[in-house]
């Protein structure tokens, strides 16, 4: 085909308007950023209002809604990940927030409200001090504390078992060490919905 | 006259079947044609379903009920019980009002209706979609007691729609081309980045799904499928592609659908699901009934391509017997297999093995803890074990 | 704050979704998981249903409904709206109660509750079933415009159950055994003599469909598929195998499902469906708009085995193109083509034509006629021919 | 495997009662005829009550129910088959009508109110006397008038198309003989049911 020559021709092309009004991911670098700014004391606010019945007033999470604060270690029992302790990038927490939260009103914040609640968030890991304001040039500078935290290449296959057919382990080593027999965990699985099992 | 067949109306439940009674049903007339134009399952499939555990999630809106897998009878999931995803809850899209965008690094931006898109070459392919959070609530112990639950964040369809390549060769494709933003049109606006190279290899746009159009907890009116890769970059209710020359490390592929290693450090970007299988019967729903012959029957499926091999060890893995492979095996599809057991009545610790068309051979749970450790949550495609008790039944078990 | 955004709630129907404006859906959260435990088309595709024909029969309760294969999008029917041919209503029957007896010119008669019939070795299959009378009202002239009324005696799934041979062997035969007699228990008690070469062959005892239960419509909880051949042998709500020395020439297998050919004289065990095809895409109901290119759509089958080539013609028969075959190419299953169609806006006849793996091409109507004349009613796999008008609409024609 | 042991075991064996209380199948050598008789004279009398609603006086059919006689000839336009030009043996009656009539009660007739039936629609179609009686001995002897006129062995394939590809036919042979186009037999296929389009 020709450059430039669609073979079907069918649909339409966007006006950059169009583009411009759906196009709201956010990349590292900032592109996707959209105007505007906020500050952590903004944030406070917009948080305290739309973010923390559900996030915990010092982003402690209540009930199984998401922990946002936490500096915790990775490694361990039961490692907590959180944006302080885990995320990579800071202009993530605006990708997100922006399209996604608050969780029952997506993409009801202005852009200054989600770059002061990203402000807020960050400020709350102790990432950003508390005169941090956020726009399209600061956040993609701020240094995640988990930045290289990361492999981004798949190292699997990581296990490298034979298809052993006879006598593949001594039979004496074979133990359980797990069961879920007489754990109250599993909802009914018979009958209509379990409905009873608590949250 | 006629009275010894009638007189089948007045036996007891357990008889009335029986020869040589006639049942009601075999005495009348029933509902007749498009009674029920678009039909369901006999009532007496009531209990058939979607089941969710309630604990799991903070509410149903950000939560994952399962596929009831003790219950399939082939490869193909029905629609009525395929596992759901929502991140935001399930949008009732307008098929007639619903757009995909692609833009960005493309010579012609697109803008196509469902209808537009449902001109172009299409295709139909049986694949699997599996979240890879099935079974991460088993990484630390065993926990839940059911097949539904340990293993039902999977389904396999037949899905139709266009070949994303074909989309993307109509916008054509500018220098620097490499990463793929999926975007829905949910409330989470879910995002997702894809390299184009997989993007041009075997994924698609679908917009059918076991025959009819997508059902709206899949995606209606239209979806990514992204062949053996994990279930959350199959992006639902496609709404817009965006074409860049780098990854955007949305929130779900850096907080979420990352694994984090013993050494605190975690791994992104790690798309396929491994070769992986179990036991569909025996299983803790489906328990086995007294000594005798019985069918050990499963699931097997890799996103790696075709599954070659299953075995199947009544010991806890000491010894394997090869199970048969049901035809069609299709590449990224569950493939079910069926070995005859002759049950003595003895305990037993049943376990499945895949490997697939590369070689790989699906782990042990040990042999992955050894490597990953007990926090990754994702990619958990370790071997199942169920321990039948003496009295037939069930157990999720986890050996040393 | 978000006004510009949220100025999307103030918009007309057909701009919301349009960018930049976001869809009520995309503001919101929609119902969670397990809202619907057993899952539904979307609303917007309610007129996706089976339909009838009410002037064919007396009445419903022994008449038929048709697939709509407009909108079937691979080669897996919807169990929804699959099509439905009862002879005496739709019986609702009780698993518990229900049971399968074989018996006649055996070792051991058996007498299987369903629980018994799910425990032997199980195999799945995807296989079509189609009523020789599909199309049976078009031997005289075109009377339905309208694919789904034409062609939709059809449907194709994935069936898993036993195979009938390995019940056979449980039985034993005795000597003499060459035919069985099927029986149902709807009020029919439907009956068909099979010959015992055939079951031995390929034929199942099935109680799944697509995944899941059978569907009371087609014959829960257990049916015999008889693959490729006439849908009426395939039978529903199977309670009793009785096997015999000869057949019992039912009312099923003389007065109907015979054929009556020009000489007075009817042709009789007439099983196999030949190899046929349809184009779905354009067709009566989905019309083409205005000049472009066009994908045309269609599906091919055989009960003779799989299909090996298609072709369609644009002339009515003058010329014809190789079209596209979809893997899986399955034997006796619904097998999809494609074509690209570059429509420069003229009158066109678009048929399809089905060459099968025994090298038998599917006739023409006029070839049909010239050796079975037009009272056979049943069995007309002859080329469907669609005339396409400028306009684009499309109308059912027969051509000299 | 052995002879007489079964691989499985699974299920029960059914007993001599439980198998004729469901073998109801009738083959034209008579095996599976019940005991008990039905002359053409009682036939009328259960047949006016049970049969001729749907079937006619006549056994000429009533709306689109079936006509169950009728001699004309089986050539031609619109041939009619039915029992007496059609059927090629009498037991099949028996068999069809004890299993699946009367359409809305099927298997409520006595052996002998079939017998009856079957006598007497053997008779309007001519086939048998006024004094017939229809038995186990009687009906398989009844030599139905077109019980020869079947082929049992299929004949397909009987066509011999060949794929052929290019210049198939002459362009104007091509000819539409007959259209749907303009005819107001065809049920909508959009929106809900046709419930309007008349029987
Ligand atoms: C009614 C509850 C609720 C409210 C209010 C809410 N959220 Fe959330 N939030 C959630 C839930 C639930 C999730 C997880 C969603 C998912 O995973 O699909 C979440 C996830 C997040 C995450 C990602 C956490 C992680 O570790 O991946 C961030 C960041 C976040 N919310 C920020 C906010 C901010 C900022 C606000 C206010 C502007 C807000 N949320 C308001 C419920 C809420
Ligand atoms: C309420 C209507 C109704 C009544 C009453 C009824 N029938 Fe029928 N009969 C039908 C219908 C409808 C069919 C066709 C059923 C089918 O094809 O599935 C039929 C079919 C038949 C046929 C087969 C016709 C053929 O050419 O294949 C015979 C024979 C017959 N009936 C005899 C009887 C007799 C004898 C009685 C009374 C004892 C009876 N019917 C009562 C509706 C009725
Ligand atoms: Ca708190
Ligand atoms: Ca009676
Ligand atoms: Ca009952
Ligand atoms: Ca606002
Ligand atoms: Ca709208
Ligand atoms: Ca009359
Ligand atoms: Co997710
Ligand atoms: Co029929």
């Amino acid at each position: 085909e020709e450059r430039g020559a669609p073979r079907y021709g069918y649909g339409t092309v966007p006006t950059p308007e169009q583009i411009a009004g759906w196009a709201i991911a956010v990349r590292p670098d900032g592109q996707g950023l959209p105007p505007g700014r906020g500050s952590v004391e903004q944030g406070a606010e917009v948080y305290m209002q739309q973010c923390a019945a559900c996030h915990g007033t010092f982003g402690e999470g209540e009930g199984r809604y998401p922990k946002l604060a936490g500096e915790g270690s990775l490694t361990g029992e039961r490692p907590e990940p959180t944006v302080g302790n885990y995320w990579p990038f800071a202009t993530t927490l605006f990708d997100y927030i922006n399209r996604a939260m608050p969780f029952p009103a997506p993409r009801s914040l202005s852009a200054e409200e989600v770059y002061a609640t990203v402000a807020y968030v960050l400020n709350l890991n102790n990432v950003v001090p508390a005169e941090f304001v956020a726009d399209r040039d600061s956040l993609p500078k701020v240094r995640m504390p988990n930045r290289d935290g990361f492999l981004w290449q798949d190292p699997r296959p990581d296990t490298h078992e034979q298809a052993c057919m006879q006598d593949c382990r001594k039979p004496e080593e074979v133990r359980i060490v797990s069961t879920a027999e007489g754990k109250t965990l599993t909802p009914r699985t018979t009958g209509p919905l379990d409905t009873e099992m608590p949250q | 006259a006629g009275s010894a067949l009638l007189a089948g109306r007045g036996l007891r439940a357990e008889e009335v079947a029986s020869p040589p009674a006639e049942a009601p049903y075999s005495l009348s007339l029933g509902p007749g044609v498009v009674d029920r134009v678009y039909g369901q399952p006999s009532r007496f499939e009531a209990g058939v379903i979607r089941r969710n555990v309630p604990w799991l999630t903070a509410s149903p809106e950000t939560s994952i009920s399962f596929t009831p897998l003790q219950h399939q009878q082939g490869i193909i999931t029905p629609s009525g019980v395929f596992f759901e995803r929502y991140h935001a809850g399930r949008p009732t899209v307008d098929p007639s009002e619903h757009r995909l965008m692609i833009h960005g690094l493309v010579d012609r931006p697109l803008l196509l209706t469902m209808e537009d898109l449902r001109r172009f070459p299409s295709v139909s392919r049986i694949h699997f979609i599996e979240c890879p959070a099935n079974g991460g609530m088993e990484w630390r112990g065993a926990q839940l007691n059911s097949l539904q639950f340990t293993h039902g964040m999977i389904g396999c369809a037949e899905w139709t729609g266009v070949k994303l390549s074909t989309l993307l060769e109509e916008t054509g494709l500018t220098r620097g081309a490499k990463w793929v933003l999926a975007e829905g049109a949910d409330g989470a606006h879910m995002n997702r980045s894809i390299p184009l190279e997989k993007c041009l290899d075997d994924c698609l746009v679908v917009y059918g799904q076991n025959g009819e159009a997508l059902r709206p907890e899949q995606g209606y009116p239209v979806r990514l499928l992204i062949p053996g890769w994990q279930g959350n970059v199959n992006v639902k209710w496609l709404r817009r592609l965006e074409i860049g020359n780098q990854p955007w490390f949305t929130r779900e592929e850096t907080s979420k659908y990352t694994e984090l290693m013993p050494d605190g450090r975690a791994r992104g970007f790690t798309w396929p699901l491994y070769a992986k299988s179990v036991i569909t019967f025996p299983c803790p729903e489906m328990p086995a009934k007294g000594p005798g012959i019985y069918e050990i029957r499963g699931f097997a499926w890799s996103g790696l391509g075709k599954v070659a091999q299953v075995d199947v060890s009544l010991d806890g893995g000491v010894n394997w017997q090869r199970a048969r492979l049901q035809e069609p095996v299709l590449p990224k599809a569950l493939t079910r297999f069926t070995l005859e057991w002759r049950w003595d009545g003895r305990p037993a610790l049943l376990q499945s093995r895949a490997v697939d068309e590369t070689g790989f051979v699906q782990p042990t749970l040990a042999a992955l803890r050894r490597v990953r450790g007990t926090n990754p949550i994702y990619n958990k495609n370790a071997i199942q074990t169920w321990q039948v008790k003496a009295d037939g039944t069930v157990f999720n078990v986890q050996l040393a």
